[in-house]
Parts: C-alpha cells; structure tokens; sequence
C-alpha cells in the first residue's frame, strides 16, 4: 500500500521546519532553565532530599540563587567541591542541607571548578551508557513478537499495584509499558522522591518507582524470552530531570514534545523549548525514544480539521529532535485515531492519515495512538473501535500502538481490560497481518487524495508559521486551538539568561556534532 | 410496576458479568467463578468463558439470572426532569425577575485538566449544536479553565459578585472527584457565601443524587446540553 | 477492488453444473413426494387440521393411499369435487375428515378432474401473486439503509417473544429478520399448526406463526418508513409446503437448499431433489430470495479445505434454481466466514473467497454467514471477529448479511445481543463504506492466488462429481465431509413414480419455458 | 483463603454487567438500572452507558463492585482434577484389568443435531490433535449419530452389553438438555439396567455437579479432550 505523494512538498515542509527551529535554537543557546540545572545537580550526583522532603536538587538551585545560577549549577559545584576538596555530589548533599555555603567556592577559578566536574560528568555519562548498552544485550537476546509493539499503560495511582498490573500485561503479550503520571505531577516544579502509593488518574513519577518498575519488568523479560519496554513521561516542568532519571534507571522510552506542556498544561513556551533540547539530547544519548504528543491536538478538536496541524507538528518535533542530537529511530512521531466513527468513510481517512505519516517519516518509530475522544460507555462498540484502529495500524505499518481500552471512556484501564484489548490487537494484527502489503491505494480516490489535502494544507501552515515565528504562530492558535503567549504560563520564572561563561558539562559533551537523520 | 431485566423473554432476568479473579486458572477456578456468582445472588449461573489473562489472573464472562427487580413508579419522581427552556425563555425570564445579567464562574477544579466538559457548557460553541451560556444575553461567564484549586476558585468567587459556581471532575479514580467537591462545598460554608451563591457541579459520572449528598444544588452528568444547565439555573435564581 | 479471475474456467464450471443436474432432473420429473402433494393440496385450499391435530394435509394424503397418489393429490381432489359438485378445498376437507371417500370421484374422467381444478389453482396463483406485488408496492415505498441487508435471527421458543425481539431488530436497523425453527421439525413430516409457545433453539414455522410474525413487521416497517423483510426455513421434510405457506404469507426469504436435508438432516436425498424443485417453483412465483446452506459446509469441517466444496455447491445450486425458474436476483447462495481467526492473514483468505463468489455469481444476492465454529465465550473477541466479518462483508458487496452475535457460543440471541450486533455493523460498514471500491488486490499476491487456487479445485471436483453423478458423490462424501447412500436417509418413504397421467396443476403452471438466467 | 474480583487494586471488587430492561430511554431509566444493581447487592454503582435500542426497551453497561468473595480453600476437593492417563496406560489398565473390550455407545439424543462435540470424543481423529476413543485398542466404540431418542439409545445399549453411555446436549435452550438427560436416566432406571452402565454427559455448558444432579456419574463441559474421558471410563470401570 502506497500512496503517491510529492517528494517536493515533504522536503519544503523539511525546510520550512528547519527555518522555524533556527530562531528557537537561538534562544535555547543563550537560556537555561531550573529544571535544566537541577538535571545537571541530579547527574553530578545530587540525589535524595534534604529535610521536609525538598528535594536535593531543587535545594542546590535555590541556595545557589538566581546570580550564581547564570553561570549553570555545575560550575558553582565544582568550585565547591575544589574549595573544599571534596566530591561534587556531597559539595550538592551539603549545599542542599545547608551545611556549606556556595559562597565557599567563589574564590575558586572557573578552570578548576570545569576541572572538578570532568570526572564525575564522564562517569554519570558512563552510567548512562552503560545502561543503554544492557538494553542493546537484552534486546539482542529478545524474540519479539511481530510489530508493532503493543503499548499499554498502568495507572492505578500505587506502584505496586502498577507492577502486578505490568507483569500481569507483559504476560498477555504488552510490549511496552507505560506508567501514567498522577493527575498533577506535570506541574509541580520538582520530582517526588521514593515509592508511592497515592495519585489520582496516575502514579508519580519517582526514581524510586522507576526502579521498582524496571525490576519487574526485567524479571518478566527475562522469564517470558523477551524484553519489556518501559515508558514515563517528561514534558512538564521537570522535562530535564525525568530525563536524566529515565536515562539512569534504563527507562526505554519518554513522552517528550517540544510543546505538549506549553498547550495542553500552560507551561510556558520559553521554558519548554530550554527544556525539551536539554532532556532530549539526554535521550539521545540514553537510547531512549521519544514520544511526541501530537495525538493530543486530536482529543479536543476535530480530527478531520486538525490532520494538518498534526503533521505540521510533526515536523516541528522532528526538527527540534534532530538538533538535541535524536536520530530518526529514536524519534516516536504521535499521531492518533481521532476521526468520528460514526463519519461515513472515516477509516479510508485515518488510513490516508496513517500511512502519509509512515512515508513521509520512514525510520521513525511512529506512535500511534487509540480512539479516546469518541470511545462512550458502550464498550462493546468501543472495542470494535479499537479493532479498526488495530487494523489501521497493522496496514499501515505503525511502530509503536497504544492498544485500545473497551473502558477508555469509564476509568484507567482494569487488569482485564488490558488483556483484552492485547487478545484484541493480536486477533486483528495476525489475521490482517499482510492486508497493507497485498493491497493497493487507488490513484486519485478518496484516501490518496485525502493524504494531499493533509500534506499541501501542512505546508501551508508551516509556511505561515515560518513567517510569524513559533512563538506567534502558538499565540494565534495554530496548534489544538489554545492560545499561549511567550511570557504567560508557568515556569517562566524559571527560565534565566545565560551569563558568558555558562557552563552545562553534559551539554558540552552531548552537543550534537551535525543534525543527525 | 416492577422490572427485570429481559434477555429473550420477559422477567427472565438475565444479566451478563465479566470479571478478573486473582487465581491462576484452572477448572476449579471456573467452579470459584460459578460460586461467586451464585454467592452474589443469582440463579443459573453458566460460566461462558474462563481463561488465564497472566500468572494468578483469570478472567471470566459470565451469564446468570437475577431476582432482583425494580419498582418503576415514583422513578420518575426521583429524577425530576422539568422541560429545558428556550434560549430566549431564559434570557426573557432573567430579564424580567433578576434585571441583570447572572453572573457565573466556572472550572476545572483541583488537578482535573480536562476542560473539554465545562468548555461545552459555558463557551459561546456549546455542545452537540446546543449553544453555550456565553452566548445567553443575560449570563456573564468567567471560564477559569483547567487545574483551578477550590481556594482559588472561592476568592474568584467572592472577588467578582458570582451568582452561580459550575465547577466540574473528569478524573474520578480514588475519588478524587468527590474530594474536590467536597473541598469547594466547604470553603464556600467555611467563607459564608455557601447561600450566596448557585453550587453546581459535572462530569462524565455525576448523577443528581451525588450532587445532592455532596451538598450543591444540583449535578449534571454525561451527555449534559448547555440549555439544560441555563434552565436550570434562570428557574433557581427566579424561583 | 477486482479479482483477476479465468472466465473460461468459470464457463466451464457452469457447464458441469449442467451436467451433473441433468440426470438428476430426469429422475425428478419422474417422481413426486408425500410433501409435494401435500403443498398442492395446501394450495388447493386444504388447511387447518382434522381431529387429532393432524394437518388436513397429511390426512387427505393418507386417506388418497399410494396408488391414487401417484396420479398426483389434485386429480383426486378434482374428481371428488367434479363427483359431488362442491369445491376442491371442501372435497379435501371433507376427505380429510373422512366424510367422503376418495373412492366416489373414481368415475371422474380425467379432463373433467382437471377441469374442476383449473379455478382453484389459478386462483391459487393469483394470490400468490398479489402477495409479491403487495411486496414489490411495498418496497417502492421504502427508504432502506445502504446494503448489505442486515439479517438478524429470533429463536425464542415463543411466537410472541419472537414477535417483540423481531420488532425491536426492525427498530435497531435490522432488514432482515428469520425465525429459527425449533430443533427437530426439519424430521417432521408434517407442518404443525396454529400459534406455538413452545419451541427448543427455535420456535416452530407454521402458517399462523408466519402471519403473526408478517403482520407485526409490516407494522414496524410503515412506522418506520423501510420494508422489513421476513424469512424462514424451507430444507426439511416439508419444504414444499413451507414454500407454499412462505407464498401466502410473504414471506421474503426462505432457507432452502438442494443438498442441505441431505448432508445435514440424513433426510433422503432423492426426496429432497424432487422437494426443492417444486418448493423453489413457489418461490420463484412468490419471488421468494432462496438461502442456499453452503455455510454448514464451514461450520463442521475445516474452512480453508471446505472452500471449492462451497463453491462447487454453489454451482449446482443455481443451476438446479435456474431450473425451477429462479432467476438469479432470487438466488441467495450461501457463504460463511469461518475460517480460524487465529490464522495468520486469515483475513485475506475470506477476502479472496467472498469476491471470487462475489464476481462469479454477479447478479445472485449473495448471502453471507458470520463466523460460528470459532466463536467461543469470550465475547469480547467474539465481537472483534465479527467486526472483521463485517468488513470483509461490506468490502465485496455481499448483498445478505447475517449479523454475528457476540454471544454465539452461548445462547440463541437475546435482545440486546441483537442491538449490539445492529449498530457494531452498522459502525464498520459506515467507516468503511467505500474501502472495497478504494483499494486493488496486488496482482499474484496472497489474495489472488488464493481466489484462483479456490476456483481450480472446485472445477476439478464437479469434473469428477459430473462423472461418477451427484448420487455417488453425495455418498463418497464430497460434501461436508458425509455420507449418504440414494435410498437411506428420512423420508424415502415418501417418495414415489409419477403414473403416467400424474397431473400437478401449479407444476404445469410453473414449470419454466426455459431455464432463465 | 478468600478472594474477590481484581479491578486494578487487590479486593476492590469491581465486576462488570450489561443488560436490558423493558423501559423506555430516558435519564430515570439509567437510575432505575442503577437500583436494579443496587438492588442486587452491589455498591459504587457506575451506569457507564444507557440508552435505547429499541422502543420500550434499554441496555446499559455497568460498573460496579461486589462485596461477595469466595472462599478458595476446600474448592479443588470440590471439583476433583485426575491425572489423564496416556492411550498407552489407558488401554494397559483395561487389558489387565477387564481383558476384553469395554464397549461404548455415544449419541446426540432428542432433537440435537450437534456431533461435532460427541464426534470429537468418539471419532478416531480426536479433538485439539489427542485422540478419540475409536483410537483406543481397548474400546469398542459405537456412535449413533444425531437426535437419537433417549429410548433409541436405551434399546442399542440393552441390545449390545454396552458398558459405558455417552449423551451429549448441546442445544440447551429453554432446559432442553437437562430435559433428555433426565429421561435418559429415568429410562435406564426404569429398564433395570442404570447399575450396569457407566452414565456421562456432556456439552458446552455441562459441568460435574450438574451431571450429578442429574444422577449421572460425570459430566464433560466445553474443551473436554478425548483422553481425559477415555481417563475417567478406565479408572471407573477397573475401580
Ligand atoms: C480529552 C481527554 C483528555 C485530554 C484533555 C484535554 C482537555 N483540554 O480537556 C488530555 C489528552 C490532555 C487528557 C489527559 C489526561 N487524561 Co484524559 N481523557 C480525555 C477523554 C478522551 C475525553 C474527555 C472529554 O473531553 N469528553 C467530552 C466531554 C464533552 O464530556 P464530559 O467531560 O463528560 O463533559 C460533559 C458532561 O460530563 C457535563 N459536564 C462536565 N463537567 C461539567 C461541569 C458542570 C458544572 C456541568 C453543569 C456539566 C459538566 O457536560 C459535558 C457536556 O455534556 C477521556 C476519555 C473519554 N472518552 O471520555 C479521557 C479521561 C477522562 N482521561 C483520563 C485520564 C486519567 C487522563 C490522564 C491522567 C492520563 C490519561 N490516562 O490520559 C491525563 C491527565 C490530565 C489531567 N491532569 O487531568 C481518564 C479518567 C479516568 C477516571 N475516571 O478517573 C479518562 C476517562 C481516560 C481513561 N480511561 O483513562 N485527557
Ligand atoms: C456447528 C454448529 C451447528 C451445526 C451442527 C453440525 C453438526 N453436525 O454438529 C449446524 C449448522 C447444523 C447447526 C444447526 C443448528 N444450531 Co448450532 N451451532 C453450531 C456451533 C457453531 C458450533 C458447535 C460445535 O460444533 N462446537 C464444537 C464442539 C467440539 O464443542 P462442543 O459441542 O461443546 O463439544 C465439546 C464439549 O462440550 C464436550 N462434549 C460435548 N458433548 C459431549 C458428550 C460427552 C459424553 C462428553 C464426554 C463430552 C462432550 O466435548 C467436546 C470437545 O471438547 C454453535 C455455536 C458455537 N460456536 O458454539 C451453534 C449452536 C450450538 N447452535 C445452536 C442452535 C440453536 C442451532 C439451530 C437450532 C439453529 C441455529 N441457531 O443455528 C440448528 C438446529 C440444529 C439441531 N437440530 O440441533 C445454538 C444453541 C443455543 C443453545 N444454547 O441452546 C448455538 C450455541 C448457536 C447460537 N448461539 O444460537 N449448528
Ligand atoms: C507528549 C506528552 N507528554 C506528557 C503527557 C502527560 O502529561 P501529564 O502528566 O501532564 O498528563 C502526555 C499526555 O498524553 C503527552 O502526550
Ligand atoms: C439451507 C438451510 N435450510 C434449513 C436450515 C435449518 O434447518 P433446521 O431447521 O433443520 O435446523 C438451515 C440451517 O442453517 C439451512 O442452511
């Protein structure tokens, strides 16, 4: 199955994007954020809290104040640390708790405070390293099944049950687990510490529960002869730090979108485009895939109307990916099926929709994810839903497929509704397995022409949007309908200009030589 | 009149159940599913499916007949359902009995981002063609949006003379919904202002019993059209 | 979408059919049935029951004896009518009785017999035929959903429950509705009579049952602005006087096929062949939509190697329809969609053979069966698996759809089961309404190869049933994998050679000029 | 050990129904589906879905939780689990234990049309790649096929020093199977020779506490495997 599309127009949305993301990167170059220097504090070591629960981290960029932090929190650690010739991480410990003053490393020359931080950057990198490297041994020894990789996600708000529920859809066939963040958690300006029984709609991202999940998951793999993938979520305003836990704890993918929390959670759009490039060059270089979030324009507005902004997006994500480093195959574009049920037709468009995604990002781990905003309380209606959407995927070659609940529009999803929706998925992945490859598009008809619509309609706005500028393009409501201005929305105060001889060791390290593809 | 369910006959009682037990499967499980079934009260239960779902789960689906009926009148009673006015009915009665326009507040409350639900009810767009109050003459809306925590919505209230408070919950798992509500009833009473104001609340779950246990005036569920809310508040604030 | 198919091997498959139906037809025009005469007497006016509740019928049948029955039921009936001067249905009830002896028309010339019944046949006919202008008005009027014709199924036990399930499938958007029949009255011999309560996985067909049940449907169909149409079950020991009745009561559709008592009854099969004939004359004047039974093929042996038996039946079917004057738009043959879900690119197998009917029987109103064999309690996925059905349906323009029920496995259909049936195809057919006309079979690919591999293998079997006879063949079970000999089976009895002034009027009427198409 | 149905949280109880009513759709029938659950005992009930589907009548979905549980300990005595024998040992046992063929009879009795289920355990083929009885060196299998009358069977296994009977019912609508089950039995018990016999039944919904209500000495619900009969029959035939 393969739809004629215009090479042209796919290379001019290429470069339109490129154009968009020039004006951004140069903010990014010249801004950090809290979340940026509390990732870096995290990586150099600063773990844990210090009383009343603060953690680490967030105690370091405080004490350190707005002045210091211009510099970026390495350098103060590291002066630190020199001054007081000790580590970098109990240099964080003790300025967290207090016990030191940043004002003890002043004196120390910005040479020697990079000096100090070089072994413990390298080392925190190695760490990473290392556990991407397990991960490429453990999926070596992995007998997958057929793709896509079937996702499901947990969400009962208490780890442990989390893991019952994870091991219990490894065992039914999940590919991918993901656990849901408590209603909240995105805005909070720092991450909860240990392992938690308690949230709404979700369970708290921790690196403890990071931890308690991997386990499991490992144990599963390794007793079910293949490897289990596991997923968090970082856009909010801890984008960097869950990056760097996820990197440390060998989560395997992150929901990661260059504007997801500027739309959908008010943060502010400075503040995500600092912290979207920092957290993803650490996927990057994690080996972690990202997860962008271009499903959500759907879930509020019209599919139909909003298949141009999804693929306009969609280019924007890429572009942005590319320039923290992201290589094609770590880049999960999002996509959805949205469209009405009840629309005449509406399966040839999400078809349309599904494999113009697929050709005009051929290596990129599309995330395809389910009917949600039409799904009712009818289940037995809304399971035969997700059986289109599971055959829609399978025909156009999807990567990564966010499997269907009966429940969607009742709770988060039961034990059983998962095994249901995994038998379900497998039922219509196996019997149409072939169907995309033995089939063709009519030349001209109703899908291919859809497919042009979407991609000339894209263009158009990425041109709009190069003209304006992303900031402005975000303000008039070019994406999901919202509109959001540069200087409104959460977490601008922490966004701060870098002051001249700003340092981000890992920044430094990871910086990508030339936009990878 | 009583009531059973009807499966191919009338009174037959039919029902289906499906459920996960947390035992591994194996004949006797479907025997403990049989068991439970019958323990929770039904007659001829038949176990047309039961199979391990993962290690120590197994899933059943269930066909059994329940005794259990329901007496129909006085049903209708305790669902009240008066008849949804017109938008020009509810701009005429405000105009006429409360001479200026109503003014009315509504969120999202807690950490519910899901906005969709009220947005139906206040924007100018409204719901399934059914106009939202922004576009009644005689309401003023003041839409707070997504995450808005009761306090906040209580000083909004207070600040800005509101005759009516529409706060709405998606989320509802470990009644998380309830919580919130009950945040806002008892701000509102610990403020004083709890009879100032109109106390409406929705959301895919809401049923108007809830509503009135949970101390508002009334709750709207799924499916919920603007001009049902608009009625309901023109005929509470003019009664 | 289009099946690159040989259209000589189609041609020649068409052939065969002829050869194998012609010795089959000579043996039919030589023998008439207990079933057929009874049918005649029917038409002739012979109704109600005699004491003890035995159709009036079976009673004259008996009462003429064998001898005067081989001259045909209705030249008795004309004689005693000619004998006594009183009307043919009143010579029947009163023989019934025993009031008259058939003895007192032996004097009757022949002519004179023939005479008398020239009335009351033609009458016969022409209530028959205002019953199908009744429909044709009726149906002119009607505003009905895009096709397939959604068929649901009532199967209470109890005409009154069945009457309100049916109403309420007419409302759900059902097209079709059929009334199983109660296990078991397939071997009975006679037509039961009056309103019944009682019936096991099915409610008895009887006249009075087909009333109630036409009557009730034509009420929902002018509320509802749509014809709703009304089936029954034909193959049996009765089926021509099913057909009879089917005709009086406008019925729309009736079950009857040329094997299907045979292989799945053990009825005789040279009963049956002289049964279908005549039935399907009725039908033909009644403009009853046959169903022909290749289904039951599927629903016992294995689907994939069951196929060419399918469509080798499928053949012969028309071909004996053609040659009761069945045009094609009456001919419903049968197919199903059971093959193992579990199968990978099972999918593409019910494609390619639900189009290879759909272009080689272009003008027959295609009837569809969904999956049975495979559906277990597990609703769930048995719902899923219809979803699929569904598609496949809507993909090929299949022209009769029997909705699948979720709970197939588990009960006759409840109420609800239906609804959830209704809308869950109407949902699939919707969003893919046009998919069909949209995409191309990929030429040598897995669907055409299947489709010609179907097409060879059935033409090779009716070469071989066209020379060892469809009698032999029957026997060396080269149908549903059974055997039955000429003379075994039910019903054998009942069979018996035309003397050589046997005389049928509605035969004479009927009997096709030439063999339409 | 006592268990309850597993939600997403150890014990929560919550079970799923679907069902209609004979109602008409309107917002009181969604509450009178939510007391018809109530009534049958359950609590935090959810009617996720209510609606018409035809006039006078309405389905609904339902969430609710139960607060029945059932008690694990105890119930594999109650639904005793063999070991199946291999062929091998099946017919070794038989060979030194009996020496002679243990003759057979099986049948779908009264209207039932069904085989494939009898087939399946009496045909050589089997059923999910493990043979049927005609397989076994050690049985004499008769298989009379479709809608043998209880009193036709009765007849062919005086006729014939049947050792074992095997009914099948697969259609079981309106009781239908315990109907000719019970006149099987009751015929055989009339005839004298029920003592004489092995009696087993089964079908799809056949379980071994119904075969023994129904005076039967086992009863083979859906999935059987041949074996596992061939198993039973050795064991009690050389008890
Ligand atoms: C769209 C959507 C989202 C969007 C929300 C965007 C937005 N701006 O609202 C996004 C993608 C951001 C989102 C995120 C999440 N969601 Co969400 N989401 C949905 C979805 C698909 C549709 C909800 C919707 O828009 N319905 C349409 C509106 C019109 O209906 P409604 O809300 O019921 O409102 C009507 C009535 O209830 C009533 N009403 C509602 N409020 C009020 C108030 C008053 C005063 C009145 C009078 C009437 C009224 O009137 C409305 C019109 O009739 C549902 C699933 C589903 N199909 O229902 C899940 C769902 C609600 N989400 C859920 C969850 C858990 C989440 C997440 C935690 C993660 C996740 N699982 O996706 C996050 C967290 C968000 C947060 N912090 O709250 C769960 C909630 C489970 C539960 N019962 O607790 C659901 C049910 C999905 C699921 N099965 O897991 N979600
Ligand atoms: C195939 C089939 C038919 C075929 C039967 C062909 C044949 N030669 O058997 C045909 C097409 C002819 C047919 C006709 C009808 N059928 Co039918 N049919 C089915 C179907 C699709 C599969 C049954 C089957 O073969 N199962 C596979 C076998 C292997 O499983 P099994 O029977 O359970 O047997 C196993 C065990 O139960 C056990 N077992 C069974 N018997 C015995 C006996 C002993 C002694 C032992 C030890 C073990 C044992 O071992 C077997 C192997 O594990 C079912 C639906 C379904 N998916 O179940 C409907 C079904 C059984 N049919 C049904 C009905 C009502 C009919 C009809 C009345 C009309 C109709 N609705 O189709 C007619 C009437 C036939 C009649 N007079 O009995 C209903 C019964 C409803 C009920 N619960 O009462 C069903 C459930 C469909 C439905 N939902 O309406 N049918
Ligand atoms: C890209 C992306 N990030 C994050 C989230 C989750 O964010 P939150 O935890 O705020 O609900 C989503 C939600 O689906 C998403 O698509
Ligand atoms: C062609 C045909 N006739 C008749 C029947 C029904 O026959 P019975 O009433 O014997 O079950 C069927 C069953 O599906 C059939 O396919």
């Amino acid at each position: 199955m393969k739809l004629r599309i215009d090479p042209g127009a796919v290379a001019h949305c290429r470069h339109l994007a490129a154009r968009i993301a020039d004006p951004v990167e140069a903010f990014i170059a010249r801004h950090s954020t809290v979340a940026v220097e509390r990732a870096v504090v995290r990586l150099l070591g600063g773990s844990g809290t210090v009383e009343e629960g603060v953690p680490t981290a967030n105690a370091v960029v405080e004490r350190l104040g707005a002045g210091r932090l211009r510099r970026g929190a390495a350098l103060s650690l590291g002066a630190v640390a020199q001054a007081r010739a000790i580590g970098v991480a109990e240099a964080a410990a003790a300025i967290a708790r207090g016990a030191l003053e940043p004002e003890s490393g002043d004196s120390v020359p910005a040479e020697a405070a990079r000096a100090a931080l070089e072994a413990p950057a390298a080392e925190a990198l190695e760490r990473i390293a290392a556990r991407k490297f397990e991960r490429t041994a453990l999926l070596a020894r992995s007998s997958p099944a057929p793709p896509p990789l079937l996702y499901v996600i947990v969400a009962s708000g208490n780890i442990y049950e989390d893991r019952t529920a994870a091991v219990a859809a490894a065992e039914a066939g999940a590919a991918v687990v993901a656990v849901i963040r408590s209603t909240g958690q995105s805005l909070l300006d720092y991450v909860p510490e240990g392992a938690t029984t308690e949230g709404f709609g979700g369970t708290y991202a921790t690196q403890e529960n990071f931890r308690i999940m991997r386990a499991a998951l490992d144990e599963a793999g390794a007793r079910l002869g293949r490897y289990v993938m596991l997923t968090n979520y970082a856009s909010g305003l801890c984008m960097p730090e869950i990056a760097a836990l996820g990197a440390l704890e060998r989560l395997d993918m992150l929901l990661n979108d260059s504007m997801y929390g500027i739309l959908f959670r008010d943060i502010n759009m400075r503040r995500t485009f600092v912290d979207q490039h920092f957290s993803r060059m650490l996927n990057a270089h994690a080996g972690i895939v990202i997860n962008t979030g271009e499903d959500n324009y759907l879930t509020t507005a019209d599919a139909v109307e909003q298949a141009p902004a999804v693929l306009a997006s969609q280019f924007i994500n890429e572009e942005f990916a590319h320039r923290a480093g992201l290589p094609d195959v770590q880049i999960g574009l999002g996509d959805a099926f949205e469209i009405d049920p009840d629309r005449e037709d509406s399966f040839l468009f999400q078809l349309a929709q599904a494999q113009l995604a697929r050709q005009v990002f051929p290596n990129a781990p599309l995330k395809y994810m389910p009917p949600t905003k039409h799904m009712t309380g009818d289940i037995f209606k809304g399971h035969r839903i997700d059986a289109m959407f599971d055959l829609a995927s399978v025909m156009t070659h999807q990567s990564i497929h966010l499997c269907g609940m009966l429940t969607e529009a009742i709770h988060t999803p039961l034990l059983g509704d998962r095994a249901l929706s995994l038998e379900g998925a497998r039922y219509v992945m196996n019997t149409a397995r072939h169907l995309g490859d033995e089939l063709e598009i009519k030349p001209g008809g109703i899908i291919e022409r859809r497919a042009h619509d979407v991609l000339r309609e894209a263009e158009a706005r990425l041109e709009r949007i190069a003209e304006i500028g992303l900031e402005a393009a975000i303000e008039q409501r070019f994406f999901a309908d919202v509109s959001r201005s540069p200087q409104g929305g959460r977490g601008y105060e922490g966004v701060f200009e870098r002051a001249p001889d700003y340092y981000n060791p890992f920044e430094e390290a990871l910086r990508p030589a030339e936009i990878p593809a | 009149m009583r009531i059973k369910p009807y499966g191919d006959t009338r009174d037959d009682g039919v029902v289906q159940l499906s459920f996960t037990l947390p035992l591994e499967w194996s004949e006797s499980a479907d025997e403990a599913a049989r068991r439970l079934v019958a323990a929770m009260g039904f007659g001829d239960v038949s176990v047309a499916e039961g199979r391990a779902i993962a290690s120590g789960f197994s899933f059943f689906v269930v066909y059994a007949k329940t005794s259990a009926s329901i007496e129909l009148d006085g049903l209708a009673a305790a669902v009240p359902r008066e008849r949804t006015l017109s938008m020009d009915e509810v701009d005429g009665l405000l105009r006429e009995r409360v001479g200026r326009k109503v003014r009315i507040a509504g969120a999202c409350i807690g950490t519910d981002a899901h906005t969709v639900g009220i947005d139906a009810i206040l924007n100018m767009k409204g719901y399934k063609g059914d106009y939202g109050l922004e576009r009644y003459a005689m309401f003023e809306t003041f839409n707070l949006g997504a995450q808005i925590a009761p306090r906040e919505l209580v000083r909004f209230a207070r600040e800005n003379d509101i005759d009516a408070i529409l706060a709405s919950q998606v989320v509802t798992q470990k009644g998380s919904d309830v919580r919130n509500f009950t945040e806002l009833a008892e701000l509102l009473e610990a403020e004083g202002i709890r009879d100032r104001v109109l106390l409406l609340c929705g959301g895919p779950r809401m049923t108007n019993l809830l509503a009135a246990e949970l101390g508002y005036d009334a709750g709207f569920g799924r499916g919920t059209l603007p001009s049902e809310v608009a009625s309901f508040i023109a005929r509470r604030v003019t009664a």
